[in-house]
């Protein structure tokens, strides 16, 4: 079984995470630029000397599929790496993956990751 | 006043023998950079103002401007040059004589080419209505922005510019001082676009959501130019090379450094943050203030000027939250409130020792400064009654035949693919 | 349980649909900009007088993961805040969320949401 | 059933994966920038002078949601639309989908795709 | 002719009293400004041109203009000056005595420093070979434009300004007109991008894929650089300030805004949106038209010439489609297109009045104007004939050794990246 | 030497009748238009420096030059000119006659109005600060970089252009040559970026992370604007119109060309990758290095400046990653470097025939060419080390107090958010 980790996190992480997560001999994994509202509230910006409140917080969501066995380890990683204890560090969501291929070679499953 | 060498052609010679006069090439070589720099402002308005729109509205707003210059360009040389610069009428505007350009040639014109003192007049009679269009962005529709320029060019613009510059025009007979544009420009565009704003109503969304400018950096660039070619602008208006034209460089940047470094300071005061958009506008506030006074004033009172300029747009923009009204890219807040401020400062600082085409000011003479005060003011009520007037039955009449305001599906899909079937980013 | 909400949308009806969300207490949502094909066609652009036609249309993609009692009241949300009537208002895809971890904290749950 | 085919290509390949997919009469799809990492390595770029490896690879994501009895054929679409043979040709994730919703009409299910 | 000052210092004075002339102040300051101006157009090319392809490769598009600033700088240094401005051999191309400008000093050269007109017409000879990479972006390799750009200005550019403009040159003394540069640099580019982009061949992708513009703003201020700067090239070949200098500018401006109108006009009746990509190439359509005119007919004939050349360039543009080439930024369509319906309007419009060293064109004297017309056709002719076999020929010579076209992994990933190592943007 | 009319000005008549030195107006003409070009030069700095910073800095970068136009601006009017160009205390600093530009009017110093001399003069005092902004990049604070600024123009340029340029000033005295500012301008600001960026530290993530430039079109954009303006810098600093002011034009324009050629083969040949932003380093290189030469060698000698210069510079801006210090975009590597390379080539290549008020430099006379050398290295030396020991002191002083470095936080969210509340780009 393979699953799909989804993780956001503060943009400026994203290299430690990175790291992180080759150390545990992770390599694959997809990067998307998001916008994030939550509990972490955006800034206030400037318009010709008013104050307007932007909503979103710039986010980074990485996208890893990785055998089951790897979850448990990965989610650690992303924990420790990504974590600076201020609000909006981000969540990490797991889904199912219910089959993987490579495009390059058509081979399926664990080993096309 | 400021149109002093031309004035003394004109008097000088019969129509007949204009061609005696005599051109100076250092005039003219000044003249010619002078008309190319204010050229340079209008595709600076077009970044200045299209920076700070949404990005699926920027191409709207930069074409504008872009086609003011070919639309205008050609009323100009068609008819419009001949309404400004005619012989009188009354004080009020001129004659037909020089219809499509007839009898403009190369002879001298006070010291530099006729055709050239007339294409340096264009670039005034472009930019000015595009300056309008800084109110109505997101939501006036192409076709009826062009047909209420060009109207409001021949209707406004020139005529005002004929009574503030031509020789005979009743404001500057009268006594009233504009170097280069604070009422003719600044003030009649800026009420207008107020006017305009009203009429076409507020953006969806205006209030609600913060329609946040998309590109500072094109800002930025359209804030160089605008403040490069204002040194053509302003001291180009001396119509010559010389200590004249030097002052009205000199004080047109000083009065934007000051004016740039009050706003600033204003918001670093009073919200902790410095802007690189307040910045720009206290810029354009100090030249937009600085205007009709740059040729009758010392770089001292320059600086007066423009900190106070800037502090008095800072407020001026800041009353359309009280009032609720959306003059988006803050036309009026800017060249309206900026150029009544600096046709009034004129009264005050102008001094005859600068130039002695102009009066001394309050600060330098009471009793010919309080004449000139109450002739600046005179001048001010002309532009604003007479450009809020023609604007709101041009208004009307645009948008009862065309309508003035897209419908809310192109508001909401932008202007630019509905419009003007352009993307301007493709990633 | 918790359930994934991807819902594609115009993007001009953000906005509403995150004050609708807002009203259901859902806080917590991220927002990709993303473009769509379907059966709204893209517009025609100009090249040098020469038309063009623009396949995709830009749409914005909610990613919200909620609880599952939440997932019907934030769907009728979603869906009334985003309609327009027109074709190309979007969709709406569920799927199911294994795990949720909240980094910040290492919570784990629907209470790390 | 509904299943969720995310497919991470080679951008230039967009237009062909399109082509295929709309050729098995699948109209409706979602496409996302992201940036992959992989085996495939980025590239150096230049800095006065001074190389530096820039990790990131730029690569589309398609997300296409599709009756089960497409998938296969849609997989298939792709991985030859998007093969180059080379390193990087991305990957295809398949995952469950538990319901779709139109949100102009509010039809549900399979036929709201 | 547009060179007339310097043909008399040149007839005046043999090379040993050249210092005797005199330097006239007003005339260099004029050009000292017209030659930044002209320079300026170099990254406005870059520009304009970089922001119509897609950004993988808009670096890659950038660095044809910007090298060639640095080796067709250096060329004209040390070769091109000689050949195109050096003592006559046979109405061809100019001896060698100016090499590595030997002997080009701070002495008279008409009104202008010697060492003035040699940068100013410097400028020239860099921008024309940067405008043939319009037709061959986003998959030309670098190295082979780069030897290509170097033979074609030595062989086919600096022989061209030679006969075009040298008073001895043999297009000049037979009587054809050319103010600033209608054949020898925008037909000469023009005809040359299109036989290189034949000979590259098509993008991959093009007639499929759409392949729109990155970023029209890049695109705008490119046009407002180009506009801005073209005042320089047009006024500028007057060579000194004055009347003729006014007249050029005036013409420029007024051309450019017809242009600008009537292109979008078109498109307004045809498409129903008029476009800001549609303007910007009005506009330099309009720029294109009225080069070889500029001083040499009013402003009256410069809005038709601008108003038919906008609607000539738009046709000129859609030919592609037709004849399935991929000339991509249309540096053929609109610079070919344009440049000889400028020199034969040049040969319509041209008035003794307006310039004393022209000739009256076809509208104000039939005689010396058919004789006009067809020198004017003459010269459209070998310019054509000769700038379209040498390119061909150059183009071989490169595609056999060097190979003209990158590999397709190359033109699939980008140039920036796998030619230049870089890339454009970051998020 | 380069300031001679001025000092003739000066040396010919007491101040008292300094009015009746004569303005000539082209001259002016010329001094009007380089004043507006090397002020467009600091929104070029704002463009070229905010291209190379990532997205979410870009605006505090800008704002670094962008309020140095108020804050400096203001400062030259109120007490830096008076610093630099009052009467002369001990070769060292200028008195305060000048305070408040008091008696700075329309009359001739040297054949150009006062009052524009001074703000010619005043645009170098803007700029030279901001140049220091490029090594501190993306962490100092904006607070105390506006203080150390302000401190650091009046403690150390306005003293700096007093010894190098005012006619009793004792560097000129001595007789080392400057023409434009190789010590005042870049040595200076070159260093002291140095001393700063070591205060202040690297930024987070250096050596770790890539920082690439965010956009290299925004750069490309400022890299125009500063060559177009280095035209007024360079060719204005002739203070007049005329062969001396034609040859600094194009020495300038054959430097840059230089050096963008040579830096981009050198990257060629060892890198395979000849790129947009070595080409625009290169150029830049070869402006600074001809800076200080620019009226005082030939075309010649420039080329050759330029091609070592900027090699020079590639090695300089390399030097940082062996010494492991942040010298953010190099301010140090091109403005240090290239200054002192070009003081030193003048004292190789001056030529008495070039500008018969500089001398012979080694090339030409060994005798009064070793003398020569020896006083421009003088001139560097006591420029580096007036520069660092007051750029030390200060830097200390604001970081004791205000501090030099924005917190952690601030530098991780960017300063554009946190210091100055804006995005630069909304999608
Ligand atoms: N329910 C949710 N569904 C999807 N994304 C969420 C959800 N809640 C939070 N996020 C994402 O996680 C980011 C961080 O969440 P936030 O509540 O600000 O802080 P924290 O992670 O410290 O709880 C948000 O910006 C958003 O992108
Ligand atoms: N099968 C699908 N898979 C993924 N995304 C889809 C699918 N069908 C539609 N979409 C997304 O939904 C958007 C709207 O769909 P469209 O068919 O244009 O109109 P409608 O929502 O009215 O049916 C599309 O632009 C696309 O982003
Ligand atoms: N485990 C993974 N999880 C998510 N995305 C992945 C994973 N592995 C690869 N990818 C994505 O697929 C792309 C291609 O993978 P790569 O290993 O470079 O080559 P290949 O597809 O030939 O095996 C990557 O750039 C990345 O976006």
């Amino acid at each position: 079984m393979m699953k799909r980790i989804d993780a956001i996190i503060k943009p400026f992480k994203l290299d430690e995470v990175k790291e992180a997560l080759e150390k545990l001999e992770i390599f694959g994994m997809t990067v998307i630029e998001v916008k994030g509202f939550g509990q972490q509230k955006g800034h206030t910006e400037l318009y010709r000397g008013a104050e307007y409140q932007v909503d979103f917080v710039p986010k980074v969501m990485l996208s890893i599929v990785v055998d089951q066995k790897k979850v448990e380890p990965a989610i650690e990683a992303i924990v420790n790496a990504a974590r600076t204890g201020k609000i909006g560090d981000g969540k990490i969501f797991l889904s199912d993956v219910s089959e993987c291929i490579r495009i390059r070679t058509g081979e399926r499953g664990p080993s096309a990751l | 006043m400021a149109k002093l060498p031309f004035l003394i052609g004109i008097l000088l010679s019969s129509p007949g023998v204009l061609m005696a006069a005599e051109i100076d090439k250092a005039d003219t070589a000044w003249m010619l950079i002078s008309t190319a720099l204010v050229m340079f402002m209008v595709p600076g308005l077009a970044l200045f103002y299209g920076g700070l729109v949404r990005s699926m509205n920027v191409l709207s707003v930069v074409m504008q401007s872009l086609f003011a210059m070919g639309l205008m360009g050609l009323q100009w040389a068609i008819l419009g040059y001949s309404l400004a610069w005619g012989s009188d009428h009354g004080g009020f505007v001129g004659g037909l004589e020089y219809l499509f350009l007839d009898g403009v040639g190369q002879e001298a014109n006070g010291t530099i080419p006729h055709v050239l003192f007339m294409m340096f007049q264009g670039m005034f009679a472009i930019i000015t209505p595009a300056l309008i269009g800084g109110s109505v962005v997101e939501r006036i529709k192409f076709s009826s922005f062009c047909l209420f320029i060009l109207a409001w060019g021949t209707l406004v613009y020139d005529p005002l510019c004929h009574m503030v510059w031509h020789p005979q025009g009743f404001l500057l007979t009268r006594g009233s001082l504009d170097f280069a544009g604070g009422t003719v420009v600044h003030i009649s565009s800026g009420v207008s676009a107020l006017v305009l704003a009203l009429m076409v109503g507020k953006r969806k969304g205006y209030g609600k959501q913060s329609l946040p400018p998309h590109n500072l950096l094109f800002t930025l660039i359209g804030g160089a130019l605008l403040w490069f070619g204002w040194f053509g602008f302003n001291a180009g208006s001396a119509l010559s090379s010389g200590g004249l034209a030097a002052n009205a460089l000199v004080t047109t940047f000083l009065s934007a450094a000051a004016g740039l470094f009050s706003w600033t300071l204003a918001e670093w005061i009073l919200i902790k943050k410095p802007s690189v958009l307040g910045a720009l506008s206290g810029m354009l506030a100090g030249l937009v203030a600085i205007t009709p006074a740059a040729g009758f004033v010392g770089p001292g009172p320059a600086i007066l000027i423009g900190l106070v300029g800037g502090l008095v747009c800072y407020l001026g923009v800041r009353i359309k939250t009280r009032f609720g009204f959306d003059d988006s890219l803050d036309a009026f807040g800017v060249h309206g409130i900026g150029g009544i401020f600096g046709a009034l400062a004129t009264g005050l600082f102008a001094s005859a020792l600068v130039n002695p085409a102009g009066t001394d000011g309050v600060f330098y003479n009471l009793e010919t400064g309080l004449h000139l005060l109450g002739e600046q003011i005179l001048a001010i009520g002309v532009t604003v009654v007479y450009s809020v007037v023609v604007t709101f039955l041009l208004g009307k009449a645009i948008d009862l035949t065309l309508g003035l305001r897209v419908t809310e599906e192109e508001e909401t899909q932008g202007l630019d693919a509905t419009l003007h079937g352009e993307s301007a980013y493709q990633s």
